[in-house]
């Protein structure tokens, strides 16, 4: 028997494959497709205090193996999800974490706080990608102090798993990850979406009605390695590789830069069993190689450069 | 019940300039399908094009399914390029069927280019449960106008290269007001401008009338939030055409 | 007849194509297959002081629409480039503008004092995604400060166009673009590779010899185009927009969202003469429009919306 | 002189398990190439792959060259889907020749794998120079072995399957050491750890030995310094495989 299974904060995952906040709904709309009791886990769609519209269309733009989009964090709210979509996912046989989206530090705490009474959630993981009202808009990710402070004032609410989830929108998104481990966070997933555009040359105007969006898919997954592997090199805590992947293939080289385990987004969208075929992948990948732990495989990747030369002569 | 199956084309044809009838075989499919509905396919296993790509349900005949399309980009392009014995990737059905049951004796089905797509399924359905049926199918030219599987047809060119010269919303006016039908309801699909067109006349006239909306997808089954339409009322101020439509009665929604 | 023309301090480019450093060697590579008088200009390969061998094998590795690079500048040097290549760009109808990259700011300011000395050199484009020895290889192109001193002191050394190459490994390039434009620089080049990587899950190796390298190609084209427009929005000299054009299309994306010509770089692996075709390709699609400039293009995006969009709510 | 060209595909034959022998029409890269150069091949439209593949010049028969190669990846499973009648974009003849000339009466080849692609077309120049010819080829396995246009083939498999069981430099040098031959300049091609063992015992033995190289490419001509093989001495450090080889005298260079 091979040991699939890792933990963060005594939470026990069964596998190392879980399914990536936005890509998966809030579990049940493809459960006739996808037995969702083969992940590791589910992070739901970032859900916020008040329901959210969203973005008009166009929010979906294919590029060369990559898409952009700009959903604009539609979602029903945390208190819908707690009527509509949490009774569900008590039932299911997998780890439940709930992702959460806020446009103020308060409103983070205000969410984390209203599900901390609930119950059948595992643990949660926060979207920093979201525009700060206070400051008008700009992104909390991309400012290492509010990630920080976010990171501690929800450590506080909580004992269940916190992990934050990084922007790769940055100059070194290791100091993110330090500042989020000093914090006192479970965990970080490494990335979030990346900033793209598109253009229509024959309407004369950007393709998503937002202008720019967030690239996902095969075309980021060496940006979304090399940031891993960033990671991986600054702090200890586990980390939740994501970005490209569609195979365990690629699950098993984010598992050899570093992370404990992976998280499948936009290929949920072409095959809604890329979670369970990923897992099922690593597990016959560990048995061919002889291995009695995937854990094995994490960080194994052998290198003698220096992390120095990261960025140098390009 | 949602299928996801590889399967195998089993008949091509190009039928107009650029336009292509696949059969696709997949009894479970075929079966469970209802008109309106579309699938979702896959027909590469490399990341190009990385998405799959949405198309109606034009036809089940017996185990088969039939697709109608037009070479648009990348995807159709290399979907017009399967031969038979090549294997597509299904998922579907999908999204909610046109409501073809109650209160109405005459369909009125109004189509835009390839918007005749879904409409043979739905028509050989109206005969059976006996619908009369007028079809008026719109066109850039008369060669790249499809009305295979269609009934009563009436034809609208832009170019007026076949039938009445102008857009099938203005044909439709024309035909309703000097040859009024016994209780309508209206069926049409197309290209958004002339589904606009459609939609307003269908209220001024009080006339109820179901679109089919296309617009970009990604998943096809309500995972990744990328298929807004507006809705005209309500708390919420989108639908997704992926699972709350891609048919909708008209009153429901904003085109723009 | 449409005018294809632009010019960068007072240096004049017959038509808004360049070829991108690093991807046309010194220009006379593929002198049979190309007709270089058909381009708009030549950026060469990066020229430090001294030769360079470069990075030990493997260079180069394909990815999903894209590709890793860590070519480690290998280049002939800046004395050997006077003498052996300098003679058969003196005599090529297409501008010259030649690409420097160094160690050190004494390194730059060297180079490009020599090469001040020679005739035939059209104008300087500085990379600036080099190690700062000094600073224990800290990337110049991340430093927004180092990046202003490099432009203000190679601006008081020369009255050739200047232009300086971004990185888009950076939080905010509109910062940089902005530091640039105030130290003096004629015009800015965005982008350069995004960090990336990938893993042999075989031999658990990275494929690089460097670990990480440079990715380019289409998969990068979003974010290139989201780079140029911040850019854009920021600053008022001249933009060359790079990364993943394979065709005209792709090039009237970059001028619709901000830049005043564009460059071709990993496109010319792939069929040396793309440049020659997409110059061509921008002409035909102004013919068809009957613009009588190809510069009507330049920044006729249409978009109402707030740039402060720009980051969020991904 | 470089040609890039669209060819035309006309000859496709399967000649051992998943090694395909392709023949393309081009007399300007036929009547121009020489044995050991390459071209750099691209199959597809779209960007995957991306990058042209190189490939040797395995052959040329009057105006067509033939290329013979394994599938291993995306590259090269899309190539071994091409139909007589398709098209493939051509960039070649490339690199440095074999130095098939002088003083030397036998020519030794020696080939590992798919590293025999090269020598059909050096042998039949050999022929003609009536130079004599001992060729040893090594396999994994005797499904995996091509000998087809070669000469006096004394073949070595890893399993045994045909043959000597054991690498093809350990039959060579048996063999070499048993009959002697004269004036001998051997030609190699393979994976890297063969042409160690191969350059290795060239050095030893004295014996003139030139190497054809395969390594990661993305331009062929010389533009990306993409290429690097170690030089032996001199004062730079690296050698391009695309301009400066493929084929290189062992002692220029250190193979890794
Ligand atoms: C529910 C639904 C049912 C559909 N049924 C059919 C059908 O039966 N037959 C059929 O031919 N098509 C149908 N479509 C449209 C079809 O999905 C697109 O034509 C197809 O996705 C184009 O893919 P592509 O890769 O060839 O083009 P792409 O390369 O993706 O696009 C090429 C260009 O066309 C634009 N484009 C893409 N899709 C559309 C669109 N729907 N309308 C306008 N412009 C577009 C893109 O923005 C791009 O500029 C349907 C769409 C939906 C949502
Ligand atoms: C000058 C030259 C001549 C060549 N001649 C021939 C020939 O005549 N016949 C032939 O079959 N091949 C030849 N090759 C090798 C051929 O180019 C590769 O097999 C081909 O590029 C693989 O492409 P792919 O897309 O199928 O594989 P990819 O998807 O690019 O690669 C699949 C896997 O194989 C690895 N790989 C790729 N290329 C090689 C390689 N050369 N050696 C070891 N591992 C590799 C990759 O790292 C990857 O892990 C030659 C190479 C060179 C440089
Ligand atoms: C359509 C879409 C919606 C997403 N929504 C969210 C979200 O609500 N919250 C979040 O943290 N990440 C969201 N993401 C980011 C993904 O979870 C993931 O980090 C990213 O897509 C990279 O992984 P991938 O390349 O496997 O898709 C979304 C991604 C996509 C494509
Ligand atoms: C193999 C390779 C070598 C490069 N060398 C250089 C260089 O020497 N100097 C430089 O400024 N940019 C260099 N670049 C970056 C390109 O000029 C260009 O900015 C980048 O590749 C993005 O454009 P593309 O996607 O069109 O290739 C190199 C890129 C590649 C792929
Ligand atoms: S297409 Fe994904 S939700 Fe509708
Ligand atoms: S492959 Fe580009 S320089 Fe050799």
């Amino acid at each position: 028997m091979i040991k699939e299974s890792f933990s963060i904060r005594g939470v026990e995952f069964k596998n190392r494959v879980l399914v990536a906040s936005g890509t998966f709904g809030y579990g049940d709309e493809v459960k006739d497709l996808v037995d969702v009791s083969k992940l590791g886990g589910i992070c739901t769609k970032s859900l916020s205090w008040k329901p959210r519209d969203g973005n008009p269309p166009r929010r979906i733009v294919e590029t060369p193996s990559g898409m952009l989009n700009s959903i604009g964090l539609a979602n029903i709210g945390v208190h819908n999800f707690i009527d509509e979509k949490l009774p569900y996912l008590r039932q299911v046989d997998t780890k439940v974490i709930v992702n959460i989206a806020a446009s103020s530090l308060q409103e983070y705490c205000d969410v984390l706080r209203l599900l901390e009474e609930q119950e059948g959630i595992d643990g949660y993981e926060i979207n920093v990608s979201c525009p700060n009202v206070k400051e008008g808009g700009l992104n909390f990710g991309t400012d290492c102090s509010m990630t920080r402070r976010i990171s501690e004032q929800l450590r506080a609410l909580t004992e269940k798993p916190l992990i934050i989830k990084l922007t790769p929108n940055v100059t070194h998104i290791s100091e993110f990850a330090r500042a989020v481990e000093e914090a006192g966070a479970d965990a970080v997933s490494v990335i979030n979406t990346v900033i793209g555009m598109a253009v229509d040359i024959h309407k004369k105007k950007p393709k998503l009605s937002t202008v720019t969006g967030g690239l996902s898919g095969p075309a980021i997954k060496p940006i979304a390695l090399a940031k891993v592997y960033e990671v991986a090199q600054a702090v200890k805590i586990p980390i939740l590789g994501i970005g490209g992947i569609m195979t365990a293939e690629d699950a098993i080289e984010f598992l050899l830069v570093g992370a404990t385990a992976v998280q499948v987004g936009t290929a949920n969208f072409i095959n809604p069993g890329t979670g369970v075929d990923v897992a099922e992948g690593l597990r016959r990948f560990a048995e061919q190689h002889q291995l009695a732990d995937v854990a094995q495989l994490v960080g194994a990747m052998e290198s003698n450069v220096e992390f120095s030369i990261l960025q140098s002569w390009l | 019940m949602i299928f996801q199956r590889l399967v195998t084309v089993v008949g091509r044809e190009e039928v107009a300039e650029g336009i292509f009838a696949l059969s696709l075989e997949s009894a479970e499919v075929a079966n469970s399908a209802r008109p309106g509905q579309f699938i979702n396919v896959r027909f590469s296993e490399t990341a190009l094009p990385l998405l799959r790509r949405p198309f109606s349900i034009s036809r089940v005949d017996g185990s088969s399914i039939e697709l109608l399309f037009n070479v648009i980009g990348q995807g159709t392009r290399l979907l017009a390029s399967k031969r038979i014995g090549d294997r597509v990737d299904v998922l579907g059905p999908l999204g909610i069927p046109f409501g073809h049951q109650g209160g109405f004796d005459t369909a009125v089905i109004v189509a835009g280019g390839l918007g005749i797509a879904p409409f043979p399924f739905l028509t050989g359905l109206l005969k059976r449960e006996k619908k009369r049926i007028a079809t008026f199918v719109g066109a850039k030219t008369a060669r790249q106008l499809v009305t295979r599987r269609l009934d009563d047809v009436q034809v609208a060119t832009d170019d007026g290269s076949e039938g009445f010269r102008g857009t099938v919303v203005e044909l439709l006016e024309r035909n309703l007001s000097s040859n009024p039908v016994m209780r309508p309801k209206m069926f049409g699909c197309g290209p958004t401008p002339m589904l606009k067109a459609l939609s307003a006349f269908a209220q001024e006239a009080g006339i109820e009338c179901e679109l089919s909306l296309e617009g970009d997808m990604a998943c096809g089954v309500g995972l990744c939030q990328g298929c807004p339409v507006e809705r005209a009322n309500g708390r919420r101020k989108y639908a997704l055409v992926c699972v709350e439509g891609p048919t909708f009665n008209c009153k429901e929604i904003v085109l723009r």
